[in-house]
């Protein structure tokens, strides 16, 4: 099953590349997405066996992450369609960009949107590092050509910078990989294999010093693609670049692999006991992604610049949670999903605003509940639930992990991420009444103004409601799952 | 209640306007004139309640409820004064408050009518009495609470029954709070060194220029109520100031009528002996008050 | 056979040295090239235990494509962006020097704060030497003003990295290593064509006017 | 307590319908009314029983949410606040109808929508007992009245207010946060219940007493915490501000005390604290609502004054329980929720009036307005007995909550050593200099509106408001009329049970609310005396008048005929005295261009105070760190070279310091 998790986009992928209608493309898209999530929804049932010898195996946390994965395209996917279908009839130029941007073939687009699916199942299932490592460089290369997507400067250079600064991140991680492969040589010469499940079982006979210098490796190179600060710079240009629902999922899906790899090499690490070497670091890396996030977020005119620092912001909070440990690390899977899905759903919803008023810029964009009421409407929630506003899914998950760190006596850790939040909640709500509230500018506030698609908010209102709703209710089986994969991590209850 | 208490409202009632008589015939005394009777004050009160009305298309009922309203709250404020060894026939705990809250009822209503007429003048009378007061008030009530606090009860009747406890202590608070209260005294009854009650420039009057389009019987309610408002407060202070009973109430009545004359005379050398200040000096003056009164609680609390 | 892994790895460094000094494109190419060489030869020599069918594999795949793919690649990229030869290096020839030497000095820290376990048997030059090539390819590409010479820097962080693995003979799979080869020609080449891209869209690849994108 | 949650459901309910036919604006609106109307009529009925009969229930089941648990439950403190919620929003709504009938589009019915979830968030947070559930419901309450004061968007400044209404809350919220984590901290549980005031070291309860200050104090309006009340009042449709006004900022207050009675006895400085917040409350806010030129700032400001003397009332309360006497304590806590529910009405109803000058003469801009007391009489009289009860005069509601913290003061000044008497003596001086200022402001602001002769045409042709608006603000005044006259059985019936469960926090002192109700009676007697009085005059000046010539003309003015409106005292000039006597708090900015030329060409003179708190503290210290971090920005420069600097030194750094 699991095998067929990864092969069923490949092949679809290949198989888009020869089909000549766009419309039986869109459709096989949406197709392999349903496909996908049904499989996914099949393994939470039955789960799946290790398979390769255990070189791909679903453990609760890899399910945890490939379900949100899965659900996230799923959504992409049924955005793509009113998307695409869009693109095609008038491609995005922008007004700061001066010329309409003449788009890359439909057929390429949709190929690598498959690619990279399936590069990013691989991530979650993978448990051999190098695997692992391989599946992550993967999804680089598959998602740089979608970046690409309006051909014009600043993609390009977004796509150029996206790609060097990450491919030399993930370069330090291979060498973490070798490092790893070092230290889990045994005096006798021979090496146990670097799977993750045998790696735990002989953790107490691994080389301190270099699964430090290992744990160091992978934290800079992961982290790179990751996010956090101070590694975060290719971010804000790629996300702001990439079409809106290329970044919803780059926000909401392949930080999350990247954070997937560095929870891989922290399990080792606990393991073999060095959790107190590992965790302070990551409280470090997340404050100091915070720290940087609010730094660009106050007074912020591009808007998917905004929710990309947004994006190291939350990379940062899911750092800093595991990095806490204890009740924090159920905190941060919680966390995981709801910025997933709010983050998702924020860029579908920003890629609605973009192609109504033609600027990312937030003076540019006026009076969004009259233009476009449901997307309007969306955005504003959309900001509140990312800020961390009750009744919204964040709050609660952002109290967990504030909760653990004052139980934790880590008090000034959470005054910390309490004055940083609430800093990032002023920048974020100056720009969403900017935006959501005032009087349209005049191009718009005619009568003539096309009414908004069922197509392109309905994808992102699911995702609201889901937000909503995790922020009263977890159902059981979400929350078992969470619960084992932060069991997984090491953490409590 | 005992008929006794009502002596103290009737003699009010009765003899209010005489006081302003006594302090008229004062100053006209000191300017060597031979002034008006002591009576007058009876007469104009009488010719105008037989009067008819005039009044100014801008106004509304707020011009007519003013001056009824006012005099209802001064009787019912006189009713909470002890006199000379009477008890009120209104008292309670923390009456000083409802008797001081009553004056505001009247200032309010008061500054009200003379907003209603839109006129200037008046708009400017208004505007100075809501000032003055403002600061007057808690002058009063700080020293009313420093007697409070001496007698060891909050009530007006307590705090004037006039036990002189420890003469090192009460008498200083008695002179301070009884300064504060003289000056609250001028302040409020339109007196100089504040107010100048029969001067003809409306541009410098406080109270008079606020009734300008007053006429006929509310003119004498309002009248009326001014003469009784100066009666309660001169009370308050021959209460504050002569605070030795003989027991025997023929005699401590007389003796605080006498105060009362006293008081009535001292106004009118205060009035021939000083200018008015000029307006933007008032404040500085009851400030003073305030100084005193805090130190009145001070020493109290010593 | 340690001695001739000890002179490979020397020799490697040897060539970091060259690409820090050298001052046109054409030669980093072939230098990185040459690098990929040495280290096909590191793999036979590395694996311990005679030539292992694991160890031949590798070596090929090495040869081929570090030695002969990567370059065509960079060459071609070379004409097609008509990239005046003359790279001028952000950081004088001296000056590049001295931080090679410094560079090295952490380097050879490092690998003394890294002490070999029993078990790994590998001239204890590697790890610096690794480190060192990764070094260098990060100046590289922090120093390079053309974008083409941040490719090369990228392949000499492979390069540094592979003879990391070579070099020690590490046990792992040979899939994964063949992956990791196909993740790193993918990168280069898709590189090469975002290159190709660029020079086509600015008429120029300057990577230092690349920086519209900021706050 | 099952139907507590009805009545919320209906509300609910309501809310819903009228976002669901939000495109016929007035079936919203009566939609959302009904459900409020019928949602209060259900609610009231356990909120009165829990207060008159004390009862406590309770409703407590696991909930699907992590950490969380829903449990509500209705004890005499949450009925205190219960009533003047459901009265005052019912009643607003009804108003609301009418004053939102000429708007239309869906805003309407949206507006609708989150005037009912803000009443189900104030019902929610005064009956939570989960401090996850207490979080949702206040936030629920905050971003519903966010929207509402955003209602009417295409206004920068109204933006603006939203925006500094909503940082302001969230900020509290914040502290909330740490408060509930850290009471969760000390008592392993978010449950109030199990928040016994056992255990918690004096330095601990500190701390969670200041944050709660803090937290609360924001919502309430504490002095330098109140910023956003001057701002989003305004903005906000009138019935939203009265509801706001009226009862939201006194759940800040609910909280207070909710966490009052459960973090133990509290040591005298907390009532020093909250007497000195009080004071300058009180005394500022007056102060600037007297210089005030908007009338619905002004009464924001006001609400400021009265949640000061609230304040007072509760420090006089903790400072009585400190000292252990019992007369300060219960005087000082009854004068507080006494204060709550008498400042619920009449605010409610100066608001409302507001709202019909508003709908009326389209300004609420005091200077362009006057002479409405004939246009609109009804309003007029309406307003006139809410400023005599907001200034706290006698007979009136308003004076009786004033009274109560009067003699709190007075008895702790009777009784106390020097630092109590101190103490009290300033609440007595600033309770005073409290009056005499609300006095100013108030017959400014009728004064100004309803009297003298019209400025504006539009003031000319102002119109009484309708039915339903007149309506809502007479049941108001009668209210206020009502419960000043039978506030000593009132006071005597209701805040006993209360006042018990504040008792934990007066460790245990005998309450006997005879020290607040023989006192009014007293009052009431005086009361009934002025009243039966006055009637004896009025019908005295009947008789004078009668047969006598009653004859019109115009104002005197001094030999001028026919003194014009432009020649009236304006509300800026009434107040100017009392504005030029606190210049240095107040700092007046007046922009004038003086008459220079003999024959004087247009000449203007214009005055404005702003805040001095935003002015001279949030402002500046906003612009601060927004410099400081714009300095930062330059690390997102662009240069890719760099970006892979950072990332090769983050390498050596971290390997040279590890590895180290």
């Amino acid at each position: 099953m699991i095998v067929a998790l990864i092969l069923l986009p490949t092949f679809a992928a290949a198989a888009v590349l020869a089909i000549r209608s766009a419309a039986a493309r869109r459709t096989l898209l949406v197709l392999v997405a349903l496909g996908h999530a049904g499989l996914t929804a099949a393994t939470f049932v039955r789960p799946a066996g290790p398979q390769l010898g255990g070189w791909l195996l679903l453990d609760p946390l890899g399910a945890v992450f490939l379900a949100i994965l899965s659900l996230l395209f799923l959504t992409a996917a049924l955005y793509g369609i009113g998307y695409l279908a869009r693109e095609a009839r008038r491609p995005t130029g922008l007004a700061d960009e001066g010329f309409l941007a003449t788009n890359q073939p439909e057929a390429v687009f949709t190929a690598c949107l498959l690619m990279f699916l399936a590069t990013m199942t691989l991530v979650t299932v993978s448990h051999n590092f190098g695997l692992l490592w391989v599946a992550v460089e993967a999804t680089t290369l598959a998602s740089a050509p979608l970046i690409y997507f309006h051909r014009q400067k600043r993609s390009l250079e977004a796509t150029w910078k996206y790609l060097l600064v990450c491919s030399v991140g993930i370069a330090v991680a291979l060498l973490g990989n070798f490092f790893l492969a070092i230290a889990v040589t045994e005096p006798d010469g021979r090496s146990i294999p670097l799977v993750l499940n045998d790696l735990l079982a002989a953790a107490d006979q691994l080389d301190p010093t270099w699964l430090k210098a290992t744990f160091l490796l992978f934290l800079v190179g992961y982290g790179t693609k990751m996010g956090l600060a101070p590694l975060h710079t290719w971010l804000p240009d790629a996300h702001s670049e990439a079409p809106s629902m290329v970044s919803a999922l780059l926000s909401g899906a392949l930080l999350n692999c990247a954070f997937l790899a560095i929870l891989r090499i922290l399990q080792v690490c606990s393991a073999a006991g060095l959790a107190g070497f590992a965790q302070p670091l990551l409280i470090l890396f997340g404050l100091l992604s915070m720290s940087v996030a609010a730094v660009f977020i106050i007074r912020q005119d591009d808007f998917k610049r905004m929710l990309a620092y947004s994006s190291v912001e939350h990379m940062g909070l899911l750092a800093l949670g595991v990095g806490l440990g204890g009740a924090a690390t159920f905190g941060a899977m919680l966390h995981a999903l709801n910025h997933s899905l709010t983050k998702g759903m924020l860029f579908l919803v920003a890629g609605n605003l973009l192609a109504a008023y033609r600027t990312k810029s937030v003076a540019g964009t006026g009076g969004a509940i009259r233009v476009l009421p449901v997307s309007g409407a969306l955005w504003i929630a959309g900001i509140l639930a990312i800020c961390g506003s009750p009744p919204f899914g964040p709050f609660v998950s952002e109290l967990a992990i504030i909760k653990a760190a004052f139980d934790q006596n880590a008090t000034w850790v959470a005054v910390a991420v309490l004055s940083l939040l609430a800093v990032i909640f002023i920048g974020m709500a100056a720009a969403m009444l900017r935006m959501a509230y005032g009087a349209p500018p005049e191009r718009l506030a005619a009568e003539t103004r096309p009414r908004e698609q069922a197509c392109t908010f309905l994808p992102p209102l699911a995702l609201a409601v889901l937000v909503l709703v995790l922020g009263v209710y977890v159902p059981p089986v979400v929350e078992d799952a969470l619960r084992l994969a932060a069991l997984a991590l090491g953490g409590r209850q | 209640m005992d008929a006794t208490q009502l002596i103290h409202p009737l003699l009010a009632l009765a003899l209010a306007p005489l006081m302003a008589g006594i302090v008229n015939k004062t100053k006209s005394a000191f300017a060597g004139r031979n002034g008006p009777p002591v009576l007058q004050p009876y007469r104009d009160l009488w010719r105008l309640l037989h009067k008819g009305a005039v009044y100014s298309r801008t106004t509304s009922w707020i011009l007519r409820a003013g001056p009824i309203v006012s005099l209802a709250a001064v009787v019912t404020a006189l009713a909470m004064l002890p006199f000379g060894g009477t008890a009120a026939p209104l008292s309670f705990a923390g009456d000083l408050i409802v008797f001081a809250y009553l004056f505001g009822l009247v200032r309010f209503l008061m500054v009200a009518a003379a907003l209603d007429t839109g006129s200037s003048f008046e708009g400017m009378g208004a505007s100075r009495e809501v000032t003055f007061s403002a600061l007057a008030e808690p002058a009063l009530l700080l020293a009313l609470a420093a007697l409070a606090r001496m007698a060891g009860s909050p009530s007006l009747s307590g705090l004037l029954a006039g036990a002189v406890a420890n003469p090192a202590v009460s008498i200083p608070v008695l002179l301070l709070a009884a300064a504060a209260v003289g000056i609250v005294l001028l302040a409020e009854n339109a007196r100089i060194p504040v107010d100048d009650p029969n001067t003809h420039l409306e541009l410098t009057m406080i109270h008079e220029v606020m009734i300008l389009d007053t006429s006929g019987p509310d003119l004498a309610f309002a009248g009326y109520a001014a003469l009784l408002k100066q009666w309660a407060f001169a009370a308050l202070l021959v209460g504050v100031l002569v605070p030795w009973r003989t027991g025997v109430l023929w005699a401590d009545v007389a003796l605080a009528l006498a105060a009362m004359a006293a008081v009535a005379v001292g106004i009118g050398v205060v009035e021939s002996t000083m200018a008015r200040l000029r307006l933007v000096r008032v404040p500085q003056l009851l400030l003073a008050a305030v100084a005193c009164a805090a130190l009145a609680v001070v020493l109290v609390l010593r | 056979m340690d001695f001739w892994v000890n002179c490979l790895v020397v020799l490697i460094a040897m060539t970091n040295l060259r690409l820090l000094g050298s001052s046109r494109v054409v030669s980093c190419v072939h230098t990185v090239a040459f690098q990929g060489v040495l280290l096909g030869v590191l793999a036979i020599v590395g694996a311990s235990g005679g030539l292992a069918a694991h160890g031949i594999v590798l070596a090929a795949v090495n040869i081929v494509l570090k030695g002969l793919v990567f370059p065509w690649l960079l060459m071609r990229a070379l004409r097609e962006t008509h990239l005046r030869r003359e790279v001028e290096p952000a950081i004088g020839f001296g000056a590049s020097m001295l931080l090679g030497v410094l560079l090295i000095g952490i380097c050879l820290w490092i690998g003394s704060r890294l002490p070999l376990p029993v078990g790994v048997q590998a001239s204890p030059l590697l790890v610096p030497a690794a480190l060192f090539t990764l070094m260098v390819g990060l100046f590289m590409i922090v120093a390079g003003r053309k974008a083409l010479t941040q490719v090369v820097g990228y392949l000499s962080i492979e390069n540094g990295i592979t003879a990391f693995g070579l070099g020690f003979a590490l046990k792992e799979a040979l899939l994964v290593e063949l992956g990791i080869l196909l993740d790193a020609f993918m990168a280069v080449f898709v590189m090469g064509i975002i290159i190709f891209h660029i020079s086509r869209e600015f008429d120029h690849i300057d990577a230092g006017e690349l920086s519209a994108l900021k706050d | 307590m099952q139907l507590i949650l009805a009545s919320t459901a209906i509300i609910f309910l309501g809310g819903l319908l009228a976002l669901a036919v939000a495109s016929r604006p007035r079936a919203a609106s009566v939609l959302a009314a009904v459900g409020a109307i019928a949602g209060s009529a259900v609610g009231l009925v356990p909120a009165l029983r829990a207060v008159l009969g004390g009862t406590h229930d309770a409703i407590a089941c696991p909930w699907g949410l992590p950490l969380g648990e829903f449990h509500v439950a209705l004890d005499a403190l949450s009925g205190l606040f219960l009533v003047p919620i459901l009265v005052l929003t019912a009643v607003a709504a009804v108003y609301g109808t009418r004053y939102l009938g000429h708007d239309t589009g869906p805003r309407v019915g949206v507006s609708w929508f989150f005037y009912s979830l803000l009443t189900c968030g104030m019902i929610a947070v005064v009956v939570a007992r989960d401090a996850v559930l207490f979080l949702l419901a206040w936030e629920t309450m905050s971003l519903a009245s966010f929207f509402l004061v955003a209602y009417d968007d295409r206004r920068e400044s109204v933006r603006h207010a939203a925006w500094t209404y909503l940082v302001a809350t969230h900020i509290g919220t914040a502290a909330l946060i740490a408060l509930f984590v850290l009471m969760a901290r000390q008592h392993g549980s978010l449950d109030f219940d199990h928040w016994n005031a056992g255990g918690m070291t004096s330095a601990l309860a500190s701390l969670c007493f200041l944050l709660a200050v803090a937290g609360f104090g924001t919502k309430a309006g504490f002095m330098p915490l109140h910023v956003w009340l001057p701002e989003a009042h305004p903005a906000a449709p009138s019935h939203v501000s009265a509801v706001m006004s009226g009862v939201m900022i006194k759940t800040g207050i609910y909280g207070l005390l909710r966490i009052l009675s459960l973090i133990g006895p509290p040591p005298a400085w907390w009532g020093w604290l909250l007497i000195a917040i009080g004071l300058s409350s009180g005394i500022l806010g007056i102060l600037f609502a007297l210089a005030q030129h908007d009338l619905k700032r002004l009464l924001a400001y006001s609400s400021v004054e009265n949640i000061g003397i609230i304040a007072m009332g509760l420090g006089l309360g903790v400072l009585g329980t400190a000292y252990a006497a019992p007369t300060v304590a219960t005087l000082g806590y009854a004068a507080a929720l006494w204060h709550v529910l008498n400042h619920a009405l009449f605010k409610g109803l100066l608001f409302l009036g507001a709202g019909a000058v508003l709908h009326a003469a389209g300004t609420t801009r005091i200077d362009r307005l006057g002479g409405l007391a004939r246009r609109m009489p009804r309003t007029a009289m309406a307003f006139l007995f809410g400023a005599v009860a907001v200034c706290g005069l006698p007979p009136l509601n308003g004076f009786t909550s004033e009274f109560l913290v009067f003699i709190a003061a007075l008895n702790g000044m009777l009784s106390g050593d020097l630092l109590v008497g101190a103490t009290t003596a300033a609440v007595i001086a600033g309770l005073a200099v409290i009056g005499g200022l609300a006095v100013a402001c108030f017959t400014k602001a009728c004064g100004t509106i309803f009297l003298g002769e019209p400025r504006t045409s539009e003031a000319d042709e102002a119109h009484e408001a309708g039915g339903t608006m007149w309506a809502t603000m007479a049941l108001l005044m009668v209210a206020c009329v009502v419960v000043g006259v039978a506030s000593p059985w009132l006071i005597g019936r209701s805040l006993a049970s209360p006042l018990a469960v504040l008792c934990p926090a007066p460790a245990g002192l005998p309450i006997d609310l005879n020290v607040a109700s023989s006192p009014l009676t007293g009052v009431v007697l005086a009361a009934a005396a002025f009243i039966g009085i006055a009637l004896i005059l009025v019908l005295l000046r009947r008789r004078l008048l009668a047969g006598r010539s009653v004859t019109q003309s115009g104002t005197w003015d001094c030999g001028y005929q026919r003194p014009t409106a432009r020649m009236q005292y304006t509300s800026s000039s009434f107040a100017q005295p009392l504005v030029d006597l606190f210049r240095g708090l107040l700092r007046p900015r007046r922009d004038a261009a003086p008459i220079v030329e003999l024959f004087p060409t247009a000449a203007h003179l214009q005055t404005h105070v702003g805040d001095l708190f935003t002015d001279r503290l949030i402002a500046p210290a906003f612009r601060r760190v927004r410099e400081v971090l714009s300095r930062l920005r330059w690390i997102q420069h662009g240069r890719v070279q760099w970006y892979v600097l950072y990332i090769a030194l983050t390498l050596l750094v971290l390997l040279v310091w590890k590895l180290g």
